[in-house]
């Protein structure tokens, strides 16, 4: 019983308890790597940043895009021998980077999602989990598409000129997610 | 006749209208009934999980103690909020410390969720509830010898074991073949569409629809049929994209399956919000070799 | 008859029953191991958990232990086929009786321990004699049981 | 010469086995004529200084009834033991406990509790019984209540055991015959400790329904449903404690068609009557899924009721002391 | 008790094992003094009881001091519990009367605390003492063995065990499901890693089983029903009808030859090739008979044809034949009824099945044997185009939780030996998808080694699927087999023409039935369970029945070959012996106090409780008692009664254990 927690028991303790096998457990057979359709843009591939992770190599991890360029599609999740919840790793480790803020430089993911979260919290709903679309029907695409990455910049600076739906018991909403984190927290 | 609570989730108010519109319309002329939830509030996609696994859950527990107050069966028409509402329902069930957290949150909306919602995808109605005989009933304009690509996407089977094969189910053909179409077997249909990744990964996430649209198109398809707005958008909006990226000319339709199906009902098309789209479907809708 | 000591520090005596082919072997295996774990849980064999009569459960409580452990072979696993089951419905009925009769049923344990898992019967005990080190003294002998948790009288239903 | 000397005795119990005695019809006359009878409450008024003044031994027959409750009953089954040669523990809460003996589920401050201090008692003032009270005429007491209800054997030794609830009549009558044809000498006295007016084997034995082999699926009560009146009601999920309970009664119950629920006690040579119902019951379930077994268990309400109805006091968990094994 | 008894009490040093941390002199002492009152006449420790020295003490003391009981704290039971026994019965006392305490195992070895583990000893010893008041003088059973064997099974293994029996001189029932003996392995082409042509190898064995004056063959039979126990089994038999009179038939073949209905062959051929409806399931079967398929034989569905009877040259052709049921007496059992292969269905995402060259390794065994469908030519399911690229998957089935956790153990050999077919009769790239190479056997690793030569590609990695989705130029027409090679952490599509799933091995569809059929156990994932994993591979829980071969758990042809023999061997060992001793821990009813309630007879999985409709009482047979004591402690009337572990031997060992309570740690402190 050691006081100070591995990298690995951290993300372990990370991952929704009832979800699939812990780390320890994975064989290295590639089985995910093997399956995941972004695997070729990763720095290293779902099985090596297992095998860094148990093998402490925190840095590695936390620099790499592996988990961002995750598209949560849950095929190695069905597939690993071991029974090993990647996807739900995935999320772990996206969330530890958000946590101790520290990630890839140059990455929209964290930022994004950041923001994302920010606006549901205030607005109760989104108005596209994929922006782009939303307001294609009525601005011309031509420029937004050439400008997707723009659009998000847009959004970030909270400048996209289209407002959010909003749900009715807003004020309650909003106390509720404070009883859970606190609003500071992400505004 | 069967009644659900109907959570349409953010994606059908304005970009995936027409799959609302087609949902309603089609499910009316089955004589099924969808109660749209009071108030709900969204999903959170897959991001909240980036962000807090518990706010997440807090989230999906909203809508779901909401549900269980009308008794139904809630139906998710979008995968990703199917898939979020599902595993938080089932966690909920089994983890009874997180039910306590979640339930102390609901508090502030004077909610509360005791378990007892059972979660549904669109398209488990049509592949489960109904009989492929209640929807040939209702057939008017069979789509004979439309070949029709079933495009399952991620979250309607996976993660879950078990309860479909998650590598090869059939129910989707099965509801194509119901009204009258050809459902064509292409071997991406179980592949992800790269939809979360669009914005934070986009070379990555072109390059999943290129091949997902080669895929379908190499079968002979006409059009492919998805039950997901984000799918929808992911494999329609950007084939441009795709064709600025790789220099391919993609221009493929994508429809909702409910679309395919009010048109097989004779429903007029512009009340399944066919017209909306960016690749026009309905030429292509006609028998193969037809053209 | 028993007399417990008056220590801060309060040392359960456990009775323990193992079955001879999964968990005695367990236990043996802990011990060729070198496993240490808590000297309170004495242990009988018997040939197989089927042969736990509910008397042995109630004589170790009379007799002065505060606890007693059942252990055998994993179901599916058992020596016997599956006189294990047997065992386990015995300690399902027994709780409730000891409920009824005032002994928190938390002092009676069920384990299933293969001859390959001396590791978990060793923490298991362990374990065990903290939870019944948390519950103190069950002082059942004698008439000393006016000071037993009040008993849950539950309705009888005509 | 003088007849030899009879006494009986009521300590915590009923009065029905003083009852079931007078069943015994013109039976009752032999004893009479047998016997000079120095002592017996119901029957015929006596003191206690009368017993206490007795020589040692000089009863040669005691038939004792009840559990010991309280200092009186102590004190006299104390005496009694010292005046008498033989001294039967008579009926069901001598030998086990019976039903008063059931207040050994509950420390004796919440048995006060319930009897004064629920609504069903009008006791406004919260009065409870004083042992000493003083009043104007002088102190009057009465006996002090245990902790527990002890069988009379947990207290004096004791030379037979005589079980029912009470002993059936023919029963009675029978010990009687032997004992008499013993003073006649011919007959001999069973050896010390025998149970004597029951059978050796159980109610199983006694009982007519038809038996086979026995997997239950669930646990019922008789008066919901319609038993077969030909078949074993255990095998029909009536939790009926024939097959633990010592022979002697006739099956009277499940012949009557009501489960046998346990009054002449354990069958010969076991020492916890409820420990063996508890495992033949759970044996006989017909599940290996433990959330399956539970559902089963539940239809069995009150188990310790059903286990341990008469036997508690003389259990090995409820004993008033602990219990002991046969043999040390 | 009437008489007291006199009890030897001996402790252990076990060197410092024990003495390290019990103090052991204490004990001895204490048990002297304070368990004088249970009888204790002696106390002594000793370095090592378990030494000549150590016993001969005992038995000194038992000819001096005239000891009717021992108990010996030491190390536990299942180590030297038969040491000491064996020590009694030289000082004339019965064996079961001497107690092991085991204070090794449960206290020095476990324990830091020398007080808490002293006192822990004490109370052991105190347990072991008033137990050992109340045990009996027991003998062992004596079972008389019949001398004849049946094996279950007519694969490598049970034949390798019948002949090891018939041998010796004694009888053998070789029962065999289908209708020739021979099992998986005549479906091989070669074995590895000597690549000698298993027909070579296997057919000798066969003719000698068939042609063997101690074999009865029974094949085209199922085992029905077992009853008896260890030495006299009453076992009945369904000899399946052949609708072939045996004793006419020449095996000519001209029936098959003549017979106008083809079937598809889905157990020999599996699939691949057809046979006829009346057939022999390969040219060496044995027996050479002939069965006909009463499912598919033209005559049976339509009531014409008797092509067959026609042109029978000795009228051996009995359409009318009923099964039989045989009831055969024997000693003893082995069950060698193999495995199944993993059906490659299950694994969608390799496309077996949907995907046409998609091989399975039984498949491609039939492919590339010479009396094979193809006459052993390796070619695509188009049956002419050889295959220019062929990857080999391992572990299809095998090493993953959502079919089976366990290693087959014979894949990659099996795989490195279709590698090495491919290559010399095709000449094509071939890729090996592994996740581990497992060569832990004499030669195997050489054989690996020799791949590598050969230039066959390792891919370290478990393949993630098979497709025909073509994205790159050059996929048109191949199948993609998706990996990511782990040693390079590259995501690799591979194209190829042909892909070999190199499916593990299952337990029989049924293996749980006829587990139970047999009064034995199944692991959790379906193979049979052995005595002991390591020193008892053969033998059961129950005694007389033994396993051998895939039976019990995955294995190649030479393992299965050693447990046959095995097996073989401690049969014949048993029934030189002419009888078994068993364990007198048994059961009993006392019929007087049994009144019938039959709680107990369904308790008892040996069938060893059976009831007497006419005295209605229930009586334990003892030779099918195996001891475990369900039934004593489920009998209400506390009528039943188990010897060795008698209700009052626990109950004072519970008094024993409980005389003294662990002291607190400051007391020492």
């Amino acid at each position: 019983m050691t006081d100070t927690l591995s990298f690995n028991q951290e993300i372990s303790n990370l991952l929704y308890a009832a979800e699939g096998e812990p780390l320890q457990t994975c064989i290295q057979c590639g089985t995910c790597s093997g399956t995941c359709p972004v695997a070729p843009f990763m720095d290293y591939s779902p099985r090596q940043i297992i095998a860094l992770i148990n093998a402490g190599n925190k840095e590695a991890v936390l620099e790499s895009n592996t988990f961002w360029y995750c598209a949560s599609c849950y095929h190695c999740t069905v597939r690993c021998p071991q029974e090993i919840n990647i996807t739900e790793l995935m999320y772990a480790l996206k969330r530890y980077s958000i946590w101790k803020s520290q990630h890839q430089e140059g990455l929209i993911g964290p930022t994004f999602s950041e923001a994302f979260v920010k606006m549901i919290v205030r607005g109760g709903r989104s108005f596209e989990p994929i922006l782009a679309p939303s307001y294609i029907f009525s601005f011309n695409l031509r420029e937004l598409l050439t400008e997707v990455t723009g659009a998000t910049e847009l959004l970030l600076k909270g400048r996209l000129p289209i407002l959010p739906a909003r749900i009715k018991r807003l004020e309650n909403f909003k106390r509720m997610i404070g009883r859970i984190i606190p609003m500071g927290g992400l505004e | 006749m069967k009644e659900y609570a109907y959570f349409p989730g953010c994606s059908l108010e304005k970009m995936a209208v027409s799959y609302h519109q087609s949902t309603l319309e089609t499910t009316k002329k089955l004589g099924i009934k969808l109660k749209e939830l009071e108030d709900w509030n969204c999903c959170g996609a897959t991001t909240y999980f980036y962000i807090d696994e518990l706010l997440a859950y807090t989230l999906c527990a909203r809508n779901l103690a909401i549900a269980e107050k009308t008794g139904l069966d809630v139906v998710a028409p979008c995968s990703a909020c199917y898939k979020n509402m599902f595993f938080t329902a089932a966690h909920l069930k089994t983890d009874a410390d997180l039910a306590e957290h979640v339930n102390f949150a609901l508090e502030e909306d004077n909610l509360q969720y005791n378990g007892g919602v059972n979660v549904k995808h669109l398209i488990e109605v049509f592949a489960h509830d109904l009989t492929p005989e209640e929807i040939k009933s209702k057939v008017t304009h069979p789509l004979e010898g439309v070949r029709v690509a079933p495009y399952y996407g991620c979250q309607i089977v996976r993660p879950q074991k078990g309860k479909e094969d998650v590598e090869q189910p059939q129910f989707f053909e099965g509801i194509l073949e119901a009204i009258g179409a050809t459902p064509v077997n292409y071997p991406l249909k179980m592949r992800c569409c790269g939809g979360s990744l669009i914005i934070s990964s986009r070379t990555a996430a072109l390059t999943m629809v290129r091949n997902l649209l080669k895929s379908a198109v190499d079968s002979q398809a006409q059009v492919i049929a998805t039950a997901c707005p984000m799918c929808q958008v992911n494999l329609e909006v950007y084939q441009q994209q795709v064709n600025l990226e790789f220099g391919t000319d993609f221009n493929f339709p994508v429809m909702y399956f409910t679309q395919l199906i009010g048109l097989a009902f004779g429903i007029p098309p512009k009340k399944l919000g066919i017209g909306k789209e960016f690749v026009a479907v309905l030429p292509s809708l006609v028998p193969a070799g037809k053209k | 008859m028993s007399d417990k000591p008056e220590t801060k520090q309060f040392e359960p005596t456990i009775i323990g029953f193992t079955c001879n082919w999964c968990s005695y072997r367990a236990a043996d295996m802990a011990g060729t191991a070198r496993m240490k774990y808590a000297p309170n849980v004495r242990l009988i064999r018997l040939m197989c958990s089927g042969r736990l009569d509910p008397m042995f459960v109630f004589k170790a409580f009379a007799g002065g232990a505060d606890a007693v452990l059942i252990s055998g072979c994993h179901p599916g696993d058992c020596h016997y086929i599956n006189q294990n089951y047997k065992a386990m419905r015995r300690f399902q009925l027994m709780k409730r009786v000891l409920a009824q009769l005032g002994i928190e049923p938390a002092r009676l344990k069920l384990l299933w321990a293969s001859a390959a898992e001396g590791a978990i019967f060793a923490s298991e005990i362990t374990k065990f004699v903290e939870e019944v080190r948390a519950l103190g003294p069950l002082n059942f002998n004698a008439t000393g049981f006016e000071n037993q948790p009040k008993v849950e009288h539950k309705e009888v239903p005509a | 010469m003088s007849k030899p000397k009879f006494a009986m005795y009521w300590a915590a119990s009923c009065g029905g086995c003083e009852i079931a005695v007078l069943n015994t019809n013109e039976k009752i006359l032999d004893v009479d004529a047998n016997f000079e009878v120095v002592f017996w409450p119901v029957a015929m008024d006596a003191k206690y200084k009368d017993v206490e003044a007795m020589e040692d031994g000089s009863i040669l027959l005691t038939l004792f009834n009840g559990g010991i409750r309280n200092d009186e009953n102590e004190h006299i089954a104390k005496l009694l033991r010292k005046k008498s040669k033989i001294l039967v523990a008579f009926g069901s809460c001598a030998c086990e406990g019976c039903i008063p003996g059931l207040a050994n589920f509950s420390p004796s401050r919440d048995i006060t509790d319930t009897a004064f201090s629920t609504i069903s008692t009008d006791n406004p003032d919260n009065v409870r019984p004083q042992t000493h009270y003083m009043m104007p005429e002088g102190e009057i007491t009465i006996p002090t209540i245990y902790p527990v209800l002890r069988t009379l054997e947990q207290v004096v030794d004791v030379d037979y055991y005589m079980p029912g609830c009470p002993p059936e009549s023919h029963q009675i009558a029978a010990v009687i015959d032997l004992i008499i044809q013993v003073l006649q000498g011919k007959a001999e006295l069973p050896p010390k400790g025998a149970t004597i007016g029951a059978g050796n084997s159980t109610v199983c034995d006694e009982c007519k329904r038809k038996r086979n082999v026995k997997l239950i699926k669930e646990f019922g009560r008789i008066q919901l449903m319609h038993a077969d009146p030909d078949l074993c009601l255990l095998e029909q999920g009536i939790p009926c404690n024939g097959p633990a309970t010592r022979s002697g009664c006739n099956a009277r119950c499940p012949s009557a068609g009501a489960q046998c629920i346990g009054c002449y006690g354990p069958a010969e040579g076991v020492q916890d009557y409820g420990s063996r119902l508890i495992a033949a019951f759970a044996s006989v379930i017909d599940s290996e899924k433990p959330d399956e077994i539970d559902k089963i268990l539940d239809g069995l309400v009150d188990p310790a009721g059903q286990f341990y109805r008469f036997n508690l006091a003389g259990s090995m968990l409820r004993a008033g002391k602990s219990a002991k094994v046969s043999g040390d | 008790m009437e008489k007291k008894e006199k009890i030897g009490v001996y402790v252990c040093h076990c060197g410092t094992n024990i003495a390290g941390v019990v103090n052991v002199g204490e004990v001895s002492t204490w048990a002297a003094e304070n368990l004088k009152d249970q009888g204790v006449v002696i106390a002594r420790d000793y370095k090592f009881m378990c030494s000549s020295l150590g016993q001969e003490l005992i038995q000194k003391d038992i000819k001096e001091l005239g000891l009717t009981r021992v108990v010996v704290a030491a190390c536990s039971p299942h180590l030297h519990e038969a040491t000491f026994r064996n020590a009694c019965k030289g000082a004339d006392l019965n064996p079961y009367l001497c107690e092991l305490v085991s204070i090794r195992e449960q206290s020095s070895w476990v324990h830091t605390d020398k007080v808490a583990a002293t006192e822990k000893a004490k109370a052991l010893i105190s347990g072991g003492v008033s137990r050992v008041v109340h045990h009996e003088a027991l003998e062992p059973l004596h079972v008389p063995i019949h001398p004849a064997t049946l094996v279950v099974g007519g694969g490598i293994a049970g034949i390798q065990a019948a002949i090891e029996i018939a041998d010796a001189g004694f009888q053998v029932y070789l029962v065999e499901r289908e209708p020739s003996i021979g099992g998986h392995m005549a479906q091989f082409d070669k074995t590895f890693t000597t690549l000698d042509c298993s027909a070579c190898i296997l057919t000798p064995k066969m003719v000698q089983a068939g042609n063997h004056p101690n074999i009865t063959l029974l094949t085209y039979s199922e085992v029905e029903k077992v009853d008896g126990y260890v030495g006299n089994f009453v076992v009945s038999i369904r000899k399946r009808a052949r609708s072939v009179n045996e004793k006419d038939c020449t095996g000519c073949g001209i029936c098959w030859e003549k017979c106008p209905k083809k079937v598809v062959d889905n157990v020999y051929e599996v699939g691949m090739g057809t046979r006829k409806a009346v057939y022999v399931p390969f040219p060496q079967a044995v027996p050479k008979y002939p069965v006909i398929d009463r499912e598919n034989c033209t005559y049976y569905i339509k009531g014409t044809c008797k092509a067959c009877e026609k042109f029978c040259p000795t009228n051996a052709i009995n359409f009318a034949q009923e099964d039989e049921i045989l009831n055969i007496e024997v000693g003893n059992v082995i069950l060698a009824t193999g495995y199944d292969a993993f059906d490659a269905h299950r694994i969608t995402q390799y496309g077996y099945g949907r995907l046409a060259n998609v091989f399975t390794s039984l498949e491609f065994e039939r492919l590339s044997n010479a009396a094979g469908p193809t006459g052993g030519n390796i070619v695509m399911r188009d049956g002419k185009t050889t295959p220019k690229v062929v990857g080999i998957v391992h572990c299809v089935g095998s090493r993953d939780k959502n079919y089976n956790e366990y290693c087959s153990a014979i894949c990659c050999m099996q795989s490195l030996k279709f590698a090495h077919l491919v290559h010399e009769r095709t000449g094509a790239e071939v890729y090996n998808f592994y996740i581990d190479i497992r060569t832990p056997a004499k030669g195997y690793e050489e054989f690996y080694h020799r791949l590598l030569e050969e230039g066959t590609h390792f891919v370290r990695g478990k393949v993630a699927e098979i497709s025909d989705a073509v994205r790159l130029p050059g996929e048109e027409g191949k199948l993609i087999i998706q990996v990511e090679d782990t040693l390079t952490g590259n995501q690799l599509r591979v194209p190829v023409d042909m892909a070999i799933l190199s499916a593990g091995l299952e337990p029989r569809a049924d293996a749980k039935e006829v587990a139970k059929k047999f009064g034995i156990s199944c692991s959790a994932d379906g193979w049979l369970i052995e005595r002991h994993p390591k020193l008892d591979p053969v033998s059961t829980v129950t005694e007389g029945i033994y396993i051998a071969g895939c039976v019990q758990g995955p294995k190649d042809i030479p393992a299965s070959v050693v447990q046959g023999a095995a097996a073989a061997a401690r049969i014949l060992g048993k029934i030189q012996q002419k009888e078994v001793l068993l364990e007198p821990v048994r059961a009993s009813v006392n019929q007087d106090q049994c009144s019938g309630c039959r709680i107990c007879n369904n308790v008892c999985p040996f069938n060893a409780i059976l009831f007497h409709e006419d005295t209605m009482v229930s009586e334990v047979n003892p030779a099918l008692c195996q001891g475990c004591g369900t039934c004593v402690a489920a009998c209400p009337a506390g009528a039943i009664s188990g010897t060795g572990f008698s209700n009052l031997q626990i109950l004072s060992q519970i008094d024993g254990l409980l005389m003294l309570n662990i002291p607190r740690k400051e007391a020492v402190v």
